[in-house]
């Protein structure tokens, strides 16, 4: 019988690693910014779903986990990869469609993985990673190691069956599997009121829990400690057998839903809430926190951007430089 | 206006135009019909095609729909089984693979199984992606598995004209009808006609005479096998080509009798060669025109890997008019000198602009 | 935002329906009774699915309906299609395979329907019904109809994820919609716990209410009165534009899953667990609560008895009679 | 037992069983190997092809499956990523509809999209129902949709041996590779090896032998073929026939050099036939034979419409050896009366049996 209310677990984040947090949503925010920058170019020739605005999902989630640890991510899965610690170079060169690329070029910016940062792989259909991730879970279990997977999936993939499917499974085999629902009230241009009932109570996706067998968590997705502790529960229960988790995140997508500007001109969004959604940036607020708590001087920050900045522009650097694949060897590879 | 005048100053849209147009004119004509899709009410209206119809007809009939194909097209089905008429529309074809089970096992055959006495009008419209490196799971044209299945019919416009056109007949059709609409010829110019005229679904279009080999195409890539044929008549070599338009039911009455004049035959469509369209095409007219072949049938379609995302993957990926060019002079026995000279004035015309975006005006993500 | 607890509604039955009750659920086990005494003959070459011990679920629900109120039914559709007025002709020259079968013999058992009496349709797929009957909620909706749309389904349905999409759609847009969920403990062999985490509580299913925003009833499924109670106060609600609910009848089939015998010797059972729900068996619960409320006496009980005898037997005949389709005609009739 | 005695004594086994005795023997090879589906654990063992394995290896390597198909396809999937080669099974092909998705945009094409990285060694049996009034949404036979994938491979065994031995075989593939069971297979009985002797997933078997004609033939309609043959051949006309066995990647160069010897080509295979499996074979010989053909190439399949539940109407449905006697007889030039006599001898025995049970100790209900 699964307890899906929140136990009383506790996590604590200690200073270095609150530091680190922050530099972790700082080089993805600042990578995110720089592909913006360039997609004007045209040579990142491959649809982009940037994840600015969300980093704290991504970082606070992460920094939970081990290498070992599998991810299964979305179209939206820049922050993610990288959180996770995924490759850099090989990120940058596959958006340019590059040989040497994570996918050899062959996947562009919605299929990144990196084996040896448990990145597991990334999947543009939505809701489709979802089961993927508990297929990693159930591995964990099955080869008895001791490894947690963990399903990024957004407030549209909530409404694919097969992420019903896939947590009753979970909750069934009491899997080492944490889903985490960045809830970023759209799916495209269409807000989630228009596609989901209203839930009353505290915990509106408690009722999902309690149908899967999950044990329920929720954060503020601008509090990537709050996200970090969350998450550090789950992770907890999972490895120690007490089963799968959700974890809630409420979230906000500052840039257009698939390519590199703004596109709140649509009018799709209430006039004003992008902008207070921006008010609680998590990037500049986790900085605020930082400083106000004296743990972050200028120069230390200073330090991290240009450290940032030079490993981006190196990544570029060598994407550009990096061969294309070559054309005949298209019909490579199809089967294993 | 009269008439006369009407039809002298041909009205030009693009195929999406055509089909916003056709859509909202179902929609005035018969209150049953309504629309759903993911994106069906957003500012891009799902490219254009549904952009403006529900700021006329309202959400009950414009509808926005959650990620969740396989459960609202079962919704569709059961709003037509109960006399309403939805249109259903995927961005991608892709993602109609999560509703195979309702369209295969219950929009198919349910009017089979009840002894005809159900109807599923329903008419469901699939994008196929192309370009800007969007990769496997955003780019497959896989009208062979509808093809496949008795009770459906499936059809492919070509151009804007056959894109309302064909709109307004699956809309007519009392059972269920997928349309697939290839991403690229969404930017098909060409004379639509303003009336609501709903074309049957009955077979191809014939678009180019000539007596030395029978071309047949499907959607898109009729563009380029038009191309295809414009060039070779310069070089004095004619083809019957025809568009196919209507994979299922198959009609092919009219090619039959075009292979017997021109001996020779050559597919081209848009989805994998391997058990494809063209195979149906090639085995059918073979078995029905067998004596009258001349040279074997050859099929032009996607080779056996899934799309790359990188440039210059597609390149080869995607086969454009010099290749047609190229099989077809084989195939009637063109000299080899001939077809090279086509083929290169063809593939640098080609090469002048990008290979992986539609037209000009294109500028990424999708 | 939707209430999902059991409104305190009330519905009461009266004495003659309470006596209704009990004639179409003794109908339908006679019904079913008879297919099991004649399978063995193999003249009807079909499958069947017999809902044997789960009368008071079928008779329950669609009492409290009306003619152009839409059901649609599953595999296990013999029960639903009765209880809801489906010509009982049509049925069995159906299962026989015969012309004047309810699908002209293509469809078999599986694939009851009957527009007169609203039964919209019967889907072999598991799930794959449930949608299906939102689509005639929403059109309900859409073409202002006063009805109601009714979706069985069993617990093994519950896991596919087309039935929470389907649910979430009805929620969303709060449609004339009731979920019946038959829960009768086992897909095929497979008891529920193999398939479905273990869920705390007294409505267990209260989650999946809450997740897809309708309301929830539950009704012990040998009791058929608190089962049309249930039902009857999702109707009202329905009806009057409050949105869809879930009904969970707890329930158990007697007979074999598919074929016309006991399979309780396959062992796939805890031992006496058939036995004690036979103990609870719907139609003699029903009977012996009517005869100690003074409502049934012997002869009432006889002449229903008689009438329905005469009534299967005259099906059976018809159907006997009646011819096969006839082979030309197989290719007709495959598009509209 | 010496190794020469055992060789001399075959063992009989059906298709079933030689279907769980593989089985068995791979998860014993290697820890990584387990099987997932509905009812893999329960008392009827998936029609006698799983029985006994939960009890040998416990439920973490057979499980149960909640009926949630997409779901547990994906699981598979991420599992096969992880390193585990899961074996999945549906008892129909209808409801592997519901893991298109996960098969055609993740399965097949994951290794692909990763540069070759990552790997997704999956088994996907599906068992073809047929018979007993099913009616259509457990009878169909949509082996063409899993051909047309790139990435997928497909397998369609038609003997106890092969059933076995492409098991095996597809368990020991790197990749996805689909399994198709006709349910009437199960029960073909004959020679398996007691030793675990994965076969290669590569290409056609050769049945008979005979310059009159190509026949190729695909899982239960090979046994249909094979008494067409046997029944030609005793009245002086012998084909070449080919069991297909391995639909993608297809190999035909041993039946593109059999028709260039017969000049006919005769397919039989258990989908539609109209998209179906045949047009591929006839459309690539014709490509490749064209000169030597001396008919047209024929095909036999299924008619355009669902899988009817009554007898009367089912009788119709299925092709039967006469039919494949008679359409040979037709493509060879045989006289008329020399094809209608066979035609009705194996009509009078077909006649015998029901046409609804794939064997006389069957009895209902599927
Ligand atoms: C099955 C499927 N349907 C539709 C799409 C098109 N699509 C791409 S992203 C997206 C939005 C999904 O929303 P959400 O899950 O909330 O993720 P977000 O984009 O907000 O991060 C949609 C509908 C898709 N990729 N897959
Ligand atoms: C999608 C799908 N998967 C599997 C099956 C096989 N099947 C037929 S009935 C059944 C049991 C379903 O259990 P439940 O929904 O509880 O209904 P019950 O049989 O108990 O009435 C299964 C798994 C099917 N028909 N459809
Ligand atoms: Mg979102
Ligand atoms: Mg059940």
């Amino acid at each position: 019988m699964t307890d899906t209310t929140t136990t009383t677990l506790s996590v604590v984040t200690d200073e270095p690693t609150r530091l680190e947090l922050f530099r972790s949503m700082l080089r993805i925010r600042r990578i995110e910014e720089e592909i913006a920058r360039r997609y004007g170019e045209q040579r990142m020739r491959c649809p982009v779903h940037l994840s600015v605005g969300q980093e704290a999902a991504a970082v606070g989630t992460c920094s939970a986990l081990r290498p070992t640890d599998q991810i299964v991510s979305t179209h939206r899965c820049h922050g993610h990869y990288l959180a996770k610690g995924g490759d850099l170079r090989a990120m940058i060169a596959e958006l340019y469609g590059k040989a040497t690329g994570c996918c050899g070029g062959r996947g562009g910016s919605m299929h990144l993985f990196d084996p040896a940062a448990g990145v597991l792989a990334s999947v543009p259909i939505v809701g489709s990673n979802v089961p993927i991730g508990v297929g990693a879970a159930l591995t964990a279990k099955q080869r008895r190691r001791p490894d947690v997977a963990v399903a990024f999936f957004g407030d549209g993939a909530f409404e694919e069956g097969v992420v019903h499917e896939a947590a009753n499974f979970a909750g069934c085999h009491r899997l080492p599997m944490i889903f985490v629902l960045e809830n970023n009230l759209y799916s495209v241009y269409t807000p989630v009121d228009q596609r989901q009932p209203a839930r009353a109570g505290e915990q509106p996706m408690a009722g999902f829990a309690q149908t899967h067998g999950l044990a329920a968590e929720h954060a503020d997705g601008n509090d990537v400690v709050a996200v970090h502790e969350a998450m550090g529960r789950a992770v907890v229960r999972a490895r120690r057998g007490d089963g799968p988790s959700l974890l809630v995140v409420d979230t906000y997508r500052f840039l257009e839903h698939c390519g590199a500007s703004d596109d709140d001109h649509l009018g799709y969004r209430p006039v004003g809430e992008l902008a207070t959604w921006r008010d609680r940036c998590p990037v500049a607020g986790t900085r605020a926190a930082l400083r106000d708590a004296g743990l972050l001087d200028v120069a230390t920050e200073l330090a991290m951007e240009s450290a940032i900045v030079r490993e981006i522009d190196e990544a570029f650097a060598a994407a550009d430089a990096a061969p294309y694949p070559a054309a005949h060897t298209a019909m490579e590879a199809v089967h294993a | 206006m009269p008439d006369a005048a009407r039809q002298s100053a041909p009205r030009i849209l693009d195929a999406a135009d055509a089909i916003r147009e056709g859509t909202a004119q179902a929609m005035r004509a018969d209150e049953r019909v309504f629309v759903m899709g993911e994106g069906a009410t957003d500012p891009k209206g799902v490219f254009g095609t549904t952009t403006g119809l529900v700021q006329e007809f309202g959400t009950d009939r414009v509808m926005e729909m959650p990620v969740a194909e396989n459960g609202w097209t079962g919704v569709a089905i059961g709003a037509a089984l109960c006399g309403q008429r939805p249109i259903l529309v995927h961005q991608r074809v892709e993602f109609s693979l999560l509703a195979m089970e309702q369209l295969v096992n219950n929009a198919a055959k349910i009017h089979y199984v009840s002894g005809g006495r159900h109807r599923a009008p329903l008419v469901v419209r699939l994008v196929v992606g192309r370009g800007w490196g969007q990769g496997p799971a955003h780019s497959q044209s896989l009208e062979a598995l509808f093809a496949h299945i008795p009770g459906l019919k499936v059809a492919m416009p070509s151009s804007a004209a056959d894109a309302k056109g064909l709109l307004l007949g699956a809309v007519q059709d009392d059972g269920p009808v997928i349309l697939i609409e290839h991403r690229w010829v969404h930017y098909a110019r060409g004379h639509v006609d303003p009336e609501p005229i709903a074309m049957p679904l009955d077979g191809p279009r014939q678009l180019r005479s000539g007596d030395d080999c029978t071309v047949v195409s499907t959607s898109y890539m009729t563009l380029e096998a038009l191309q295809a044929a414009d060039a070779l008549a310069a070089a004095g070599c004619n083809v019957d080509l025809f568009d196919l338009r209507v994979l299922r039911p198959l009609k092919l009455d009219a090619i039959v009798a075009s292979v017997r004049r021109t001996g020779r035959l050559v597919t081209v469509d848009t989805g994998h060669a391997t058990y494809g369209i063209g195979a149906e095409i090639v085995a059918r007219v073979t078995a029905e025109a067998f004596s009258s072949l001349r040279a074997a049938p050859q099929r032009i379609g996607l080779p056996e890997h899934p799309t790359p995302s990188a440039r210059t993957l597609a390149e080869a990926y995607y086969p454009r008019s010099p290749k047609i060019v190229a099989t077809i002079g084989d195939v009637v026995g063109m000299p080899k000198a001939a077809i090279d000279e086509i083929v290169h004035r063809l593939a640098a015309e080609r090469d002048a602009v990008p290979l992986d975006i539609p037209h000009p005006s294109f500028k990424g993500p999708f």
